[in-house]
């Protein structure tokens, strides 16, 4: 029954289940049954259609719109607000590279060049130029299908497409204890083939 | 190093010790009164007296309540929090629930910027230990006291850092700020009493409760009291995640903690983040407070401390810095829609050679505007960095101008 | 009440009142571009900010609510200044064609413009928009003319409730749009004309006035709506005797400013060619009193197969004498053969209350009968 | 209606039944959204999705003709759970015992199976009006129940128990003390520009000018004194749809017919044909040559609303002046001077030395100042009062203020009494040979028969054909693709339109517009059953068929051999 005491709880979001045949929708689905059908799930939902579609089109958009009781003209102008959806198709692999200061001290342009160029010729590629995405200690940094990459060299970046991990940070290199206060628990995060997200050290 | 999501390991570390002394040892108002006296203020960059803000948000008298952790950190040159989600999740958590606790919130929401997949991941897997471990959700810890927690994740808008946008995204429409008052306290997100927090200030709330107030008042003082984590980037040795305590120098925190500076001398280092400002090399022995670096147009801000030597282009970087914000401002109000456009212009015709002396008073009284007339702290601060290489790098301005540009 | 002083003025407010109502209903002037009293506040042009005494900072007014003893000045130097730089923004941003512009005279912006003396920007003109949407005979969206105030937006959503439109991408080159940008009619849009009535500026025109009268010299007659039964107040722009286009008013009794699509478009039924002119009598009928030598008679075919009935086929029109005439010999023909009953009259509701009181005065006074009713009950 | 327009966007639960009001009332449909965007809870009881649901809380998709076991299940939830007004059903009412007892049978269960609207929306719904809920925020009203409204239609009224329908909304509002008060009430939203003028005028074949009966002897004679003679005839008269039965008999013989197309709205269309054509004489007097003007011995030219002054009264009984703006074409004339001169001409071709100024008046404030001189509830109204904002009747004398709200004090009855009202079935249900409802009414761009807006260039480019709205499944069975042509058949008749497939009509019901007079829908409504009092027909309820056109069928026919 549609009284809920959450506002905003539209009485026409269609409740029907997740029994849409492709898959991509049903995606979109959970997302937006894991918000119980609110309008406010309309971020939620455009990032599950962007992963489950590739793209927002004009299908995937008004039918998010619908399942939400949003009016389409919101969930347009959402979609066009946020830099992370595409509207168009954005090929199979995506490429962000940071240009702001610190990476561009550190010869990010020359990284983007390199990228755009490496895209030109892949076709399935597409490279966005793109703001500070938190890596600064370690720029150039770029983030591919989700994954980032820092230290990147411009000279490496075909390598990065093709999983290479040459440029890859080293894991975190041990404790971080802070100033007089032994408890204190500040860890860089797990090893592997995320970079090294910089030490926590403190003065003894 | 600890798993970060190991909880039984970050247990044993001491992990929840506060949490657990909150729920079975004291009231909110206790909670409340412990922040309130450890003088924690915001690490986002606003620096609002948290305890205020838990205060504030529990004497509001809409339902339900909500507690929202601010990890957008977009700010570039900031990467802190993420440092410390993707390494210690539960800490800022705890914070979190500590929050909810204090100010009788049901639900709480962790906004994630779109650029963070990882991090978002790893909170994710966070947040699952917890609910399984009975640490969220119903009767938390066996006290009764329920609060549900998740994340909603951004989709890139630099602008929804700016607490009121974040509301926005959270409800699911486009990130332009609201009008203050009415404050987040009494009308947050759903239109409901939220205390919204950084992580950064958020991760400091264990330690907080679990040692007493007068715990974070053994560094710094005045209205920069406790310990602040500084991203140190740029033309430094180490970079990275430095957390030291107020009042420790600039010059300090580069040479000692960062290795020093390389190829020469600094030229400037970029205090703040984009919305900071340019700290002149005269300064660099000015102590890590607000109080002393505000004035100078270099605020602490999220910790930004980007150190660029003698061979940079500060030109270039101001141009940067003017294109960011040409491209993140939401476009709502006037000031900022077009002032950083035209701002962007003056700069390109000053550092393109065929700037005008009167130019540099069109920047200055643009500036000044928009500081004055912007609806929200993006526009506000856009010109700051600016103007403050007007204020303390005249020369370089004279030489384009005189000498045609860079 | 709360007691406070304007510009040197006490004024009494009730609590939650905001110094732009106080002031306004004061006649304390202060600019404005997208404040609308009937709107959600936005607080985007900032252009209504005020000093306060004791604030470190100017502040807008739109929203700030009043407070006991708050002493605020609407007018200084420093107000003038910013208000000059936000207007020196917008024009930069905005066609300066005020000579051939529709809007002229009352165009909000080029009234503030005037008033703080800008001839032009001091900044180099870049106009973000350059969209310009043509798609539907009821207004026209120029984009180039939008200040972005999003007054439209907001009447969209928070009175009509389409929310046809909202603001689609960020920063300086957002603007209003329909979903993917498509014509009206594809959105959900109800072509009710509210956002072309709170538009400030050009950028939301009605498509019938283009071009053909300047706003100076039209006549403004107000009437109440001959459509449906909530009874809008519409006023009509009016040029030699013919309609330029129609809008609501502030002072409407039941509807304010604020009409749908049948009451600010459906107008130009009145102007149609095949409006009625002259009286008629059917040839038959008229061929029995002799006024045509061609007999006739009405055809078997019901009237609904006429695809478009053509007057001259079944009637000749006479003079109202004629007319007149013939209808009351006929009348009284009945009541004296038939008896009064056998007379029935059906009045309208699309008729004043005068001409429907002496419709049924003359069915119960003139003709005798109560055989008078009207489509109430259709 | 019993309260104001602009009160709707205070109250706390709007209830909506038997109204598309987003199409039929636009601007008062804003007041609706305003009050949800407030945080109102906006109830909406209807067969169809009607575009206002977009803003509703609740919407409650009852099966056509069903609505009745609606309102007597919430009444009865009410009733079970204490949530009525025992104060003011004290106070205000009589015959609250036996109505309860009528109630009895009539169980949300029962009420849910007949509807097919799930038990928790009735009790909700009960809920929600009785106490006047809001979705979110505070009540503007501070006497410890929130104010509920109830807003109605065509969709009550024009039914076979269309006047039961309107006392049980009566009775629920007694029943909930929601009356009387800002904000509350019940309002029926009239759909002509002067509908409500009409009536209060005595445009009705029971009533004299005030809604003073015609069989009351002592208001006739009244008002025969005011005109200048003994009395008026005092038997009832013959209404609309009898009148033209009576035609088709041949006991009418002459119609004079004013700014009227009962061709289109009137139902069952051939009938109507037929009789119009019978009568010895026919008058119409319009602003087009309407389809029944066609018909007409002779056709006067008026003026459009456009094109003259007077007064209209609107849905909330406002009296409102209308001025000219443009000149009238031709030598069109306002529809009173031209009355006037058929009555001035009519009494001397029957003998009557009546004064010529009878009929003959210098000014419509003229008419204005005779009606208020026999209309008591439009005692006070005259033009110079009307400039600004109008009056609200009853103003019955020169200084009273008007009325914006009925009821505030006692009933024009004294106690409102509890009409027993039982539930009733619609007249025609669909069988095996026509198996689905048929549904008339309006469409946002169109008017009444559509003789203004079809001749409008931006609303006839808009909405420029007809259509009939048929639910996916329906159109499937049928194998009816969107876009295509379909004959629709009643006992009456059969009309071809396009096909329009939507999820807004439920299954087992289309629903077609009456503006189209090239698929006229009331060639299809029935007249044979209409509400015994207000004999308004049962244009909400008909049973049809839907079959391919010949050539679609020939066509489908050849290609299967």
């Amino acid at each position: 029954m549609n009284v809920t005491a959450k506002p905003g709880a539209g009485v026409n979001a269609q409740e029907n289940g997740n029994t849409h045949e492709d898959g991509r929708y049903r995606a979109v689905d959970d997302a937006i049954a894991r918000l119980d059908y609110a309008p406010d799930a309309l971020l939620e939902a455009l990032n599950a259609a962007q992963e489950s579609f590739g793209h927002l089109s004009e299908e995937a958009l008004t039918y998010v719109a619908r399942q939400l009781g949003v009016p389409l003209s919101q969930a347009y102008a959402v979609a066009t607000f946020y830099e992370m959806y595409h509207l168009t198709p954005t090929g199979a692999r995506h490429c962000l590279i940071c240009t702001d200061p610190a990476c561009a001290v550190a010869g990010a342009e020359a990284v983007l060049a390199a990228a755009e160029q490496h895209a030109g010729a892949d076709g399935d590629v597409r490279v966005h130029r793109a703001t500070c995405l938190g890596l600064c200690d370690q720029g150039p940094a770029a983030l591919i299908d989700g994954r980032a990459y820092a230290n990147v060299k411009a000279d490496a970046v075909a390598a990065l497409f093709n999983g290479g991990g040459a440029a890859r940070a080293p894991a975190g290199d041990g404790r971080a204890a802070r100033h007089d206060a032994p408890d204190r628990r500040a860890r860089p995060d797990r090893p592997g083939r995320t970079p090294r997200r910089g030490r926590v050290h403190r003065p003894e | 190093m600890l798993d970060p999501t190991d909880l039984d390991a970050h247990r044993a570390e001491g992990a929840f010790t506060g949490l657990n002394k909150a729920l079975t040892a004291m009231t909110p108002e206790d909670v409340i009164e412990q922040i309130k006296m450890s003088g924690l203020a915001g690490r986002g960059g606003a620096g609002f007296p948290t305890g205020l803000k838990l205060q504030f948000t529990r004497a509001a008298t809409g339902m339900p309540k909500y507690v929202v952790c601010n990890f957008d950190e977009s700010e570039p040159g900031t990467f802190k929090d993420r440092v410390l989600m993707q390494g210690d999740p539960f800490r800022t958590i705890e914070g979190v629930i500590l929050s909810a606790y204090a100010v009788g919130a049901t639900e709480g929401f962790i906004f994630i910027r779109g650029e963070y997949p990882e991090a978002a991941a790893v909170v994710q897997e966070a947040i699952d230990t917890l609910y399984d471990a009975g640490l969220l959700g119903k009767d938390i810890m066996g006290s009764g006291f329920d609060f549900d927690l998740s994340i909603r994740r951004g989709a890139g808008a630099y602008i929804c850092g700016e607490e009121t946008a974040l509301f926005e995204a959270i409800e699911g429409k486009q990130g332009f700020p609201r009008l203050k008052p009415p404050f987040p306290t009494t009308h947050g997100v759903f239109g409901r009493p939220t205390a919204i927090s950084n992580v950064e200030t958020l991760a400091l709330m264990p330690d907080i409760v679990r040692n007493g107030g007068e715990w974070l008042k053994q560094w710094g003082g005045g209205k920069s009291v406790g310990i602040k984590l500084f991203c140190l980037s740029g033309h430094v040795k180490q970079p990275g995640v430095v957390e030291v305590p107020y009042g420790t120098t600039v010059r300090d925190l580069v040479e000692r903690f960062g290795g020093g500076g390389f190829d020469g001398a600094p030229q400037a280092i970029l205090m703040g983040g984009a919305a900071g400002g340019f700290l002149h090399p005269d300064n660099f022995d000015t102590p890590l407070t607000n109080e002393a670096l505000n004035p100078l147009g270099a605020p602490i801000g999220s910790g930004v401390v980007m150190v660029f030597n003698q061979n940079v282009d500060l030109g270039a970087v101001l141009k940067t810095l003017a294109r960011f914000f040409v491209h993140e401002s939401c476009g709502k109000c006037v000031p900022c829609r077009v002032g950083t456009v035209q701002i962007a212009k003056l700069l390109d015709r000053i550092t393109g050679g065929d700037g005008a002396p009167d130019d540099l008073a069109r920047l200055e009284s643009l500036g000044q505007m928009m500081r004055k007339s912007c609806l929200c702290g993006l526009g506000m601060s856009a010109p700051n960095a600016m103007l403050s290489t007007l204020a303390h790098f005249r020369p370089m301005y004279d030489r384009l101008i005189a000498g045609g540009g860079a | 009440m709360i007691t406070l002083t304007i510009d040197g003025n006490s004024i009494q407010a009730a609590p939650g009142t905001t110094v732009m109502e106080a002031a306004l209903a004061h006649g304390i002037d202060i600019p404005r571009l997208c404040y609308h009293p009937e709107l959600s506040i936005s607080g985007n042009c900032r252009l209504c900010m005020v000093e306060v005494e004791g604030w470190l900072n100017p502040t807008i007014s739109c929203s700030l609510e009043c407070q006991e003893g708050m002493v605020v000045r609407t007018q200084s130097a420093q107000l003038t200044a910013i208000r000059r730089e936000i207007l020196g923004l917008l024009l930069s941003d905005h066609p300066l064609n005020c000579l051939v512009c529709d809007k002229a005279g009352s165009c909000i912006l080029q009234k503030y413009a005037y008033e703080v003396g800008l001839a032009g920007t001091p900044y180099p003109v870049e106009v973000a928009r350059p969209l310009h949407q043509d798609d539907n005979p009821f207004f026209i969206r120029d984009h180039q003319f939008c200040i972005m105030c999003s007054r439209c937006v907001r009447v969209c959503d928070e009175v009509v409730g389409a929310h046809a439109i909202d603001i689609a991408g960020r920063g300086f080159h957002n603007h209003i749009a329909t979903p993917f940008d498509g014509p009206m009619i594809d959105s959900s849009c109800v072509f009710c004309g509210s956002c072309v009535q709170v538009c400030p500026t050009a950028a939301l025109l009605p498509a019938s006035r283009k071009g053909l009268g300047r706003e100076w010299e039209l006549d403004r007659i107000k009437t109440i709506c001959g459509y449906c039964g909530v009874g809008c107040e519409i006023e009509f722009a009016v040029k030699d005797g013919e309609i330029l286009y129609a809008r609501g008013t502030p002072e409407g009794p039941v509807n304010g400013e604020f009409l749908c699509t049948k009451g600010r478009y459906g107008w130009d039924f009145a102007e149609s060619p095949d409006r009625l002119t002259q009286p008629l009598i059917r040839r038959d009928l008229a061929y029995a009193l002799g006024l045509t030598d061609t007999p006739w008679a009405l055809p078997e075919t019901s009237v609904l197969e006429v695809e478009k009935p053509n007057i001259e086929d079944s009637f000749i029109p006479v003079d109202w004498d004629t007319a007149l005439d013939v209808t009351a010999t006929k009348l009284a023909e009945t009541v004296q053969t038939y008896g009064p009953d056998a007379v029935m009259g059906l009045a309208s509701a699309r008729c004043t209350n005068e001409e429907n009181y002496l419709f049924q005065k003359l069915m119960r006074l003139g003709i005798g009968t109560n055989n008078v009713d009207h489509c109430a009950r259709l | 209606m019993t309260n104001s327009i602009r009160e709707i966007r205070d109250a706390d639960c709007i209830f909506i039944t038997g109204s598309n009001t987003a199409e039929s009332h636009p601007v008062l449909s804003y007041e609706v959204v305003r009050a949800a965007k407030r945080g109102a809870h906006v109830v909406i009881l209807d067969p169809r999705r009607v575009p206002l649901v977009d803003h509703a809380t609740l919407f409650l998709q009852a099966k056509p003709g069903t609505d009745i076991y609606i309102f007597l299940a919430m009444m009865h939830v009410i009733v079970r759970e204490g949530w009525d007004d025992q104060a003011f059903i004290a106070e205000r009412t009589e015959g609250y015992d036996a109505f309860v007892e009528v109630l009895r049978p009539y169980t949300p269960e029962r009420a849910a199976l007949m509807t097919g609207v799930p038990i928790e929306q009735i009790e909700a719904a009960a809920r929600i009006y009785a106490l006047g809920e809001r979705a979110d925020g505070a009540s503007l009203y501070g006497d410890g129940r929130g104010h509920s409204t109830i807003l109605y239609a065509m969709g009550i009224t024009q039914r076979r128990n269309g006047t039961d329908l309107v006392m049980t909304l009566a009775n629920l509002a007694m029943l909930c003390g929601q009356v009387g008060k800002p904000s509350t009430g019940v309002n029926p939203l009239r759909g002509q520009s002067n509908v409500q003028g009409a009536c209060d005028v005595g445009c009705l074949v029971n009533v004299l000018p005030g809604y003073q009966n015609v069989t009351d002897a002592a208001r006739r004679q009244a008002v025969a004194a005011r005109w200048g003679v003994e009395d008026l005839p005092g038997a009832v008269g013959l209404t609309v749809v009898e009148a033209m039965d009576a035609a088709a008999e041949g006991k009418v013989r002459a119609a004079y017919i004013m700014g009227e197309n009962p061709m289109l709205s009137d139902p069952n269309t051939t009938h109507v044909e037929a009789a119009l054509r019978t009568l010895d004489f026919l008058v119409v007097q319009d602003i087009f040559l309407s389809d029944t003007a066609q018909l007409a011995h002779v056709v006067l030219p008026a003026a459009s609303s456009l094109e003259k002054d007077g007064t209209i009264t609107n849905t909330e009984r406002r009296v409102q002046l209308i001025y000219p703006v443009i000149p009238p074409p031709g030598v069109a004339r306002p529809d009173w001077e031209i009355t006037g001169e058929i009555g001035a001409r009519l009494d001397e071709r029957l003998g009557r030395d009546r004064d010529p100024a009878t009929w003959r008046f210098p000014s419509t404030a003229a008419i204005m100042e005779e009606i208020a001189a026999v209309t008591p509830i439009y005692g006070g109204i005259l033009h110079p009062r009307l400039e600004g904002a109008g009056l609200q009747w009853p103003c019955p004398n020169a200084d009273h203020p008007g009325t914006p709200i009925l009821h505030t004090a006692a009933f024009s009855r004294g106690k409102g009494f509890f009409n027993l009202v039982e539930a009733q079935d619609p007249a025609e249900l669909p069988d095996a040979e026509y198996p689905l409802i048929l549904s008339t009414g309006r469409v946002l761009y169109h008017y009444h028969t559509g003789t203004m807006t079809r001749r409008s260039a931006p609303l006839n480019w808009r909405e420029p054909g007809g259509y009939v709205e048929i639910n996916p499944e329906d159109a499937a069975a049928a194998g009816l693709a969107n876009g295509d042509e379909v004959v629709i058949e009643s006992r009456r008749g059969a009309v071809q339109t396009w096909v329009k497939v939507s999820t807004d009509v439920p299954p087992g019901t289309v629903f077609i517009a009456f503006h189209w007079r090239e698929a006229p829908a009331n060639m299809l409504t029935q007249d044979h059953t209409l509400d015994p009092v207000a004999k308004i027909p049962e244009y909400k309820v008909c049973a049809v068929r839907l079959k391919k056109p010949h050539a679609a069928q020939e066509a489908a026919a050849s290609a299967a051999d």
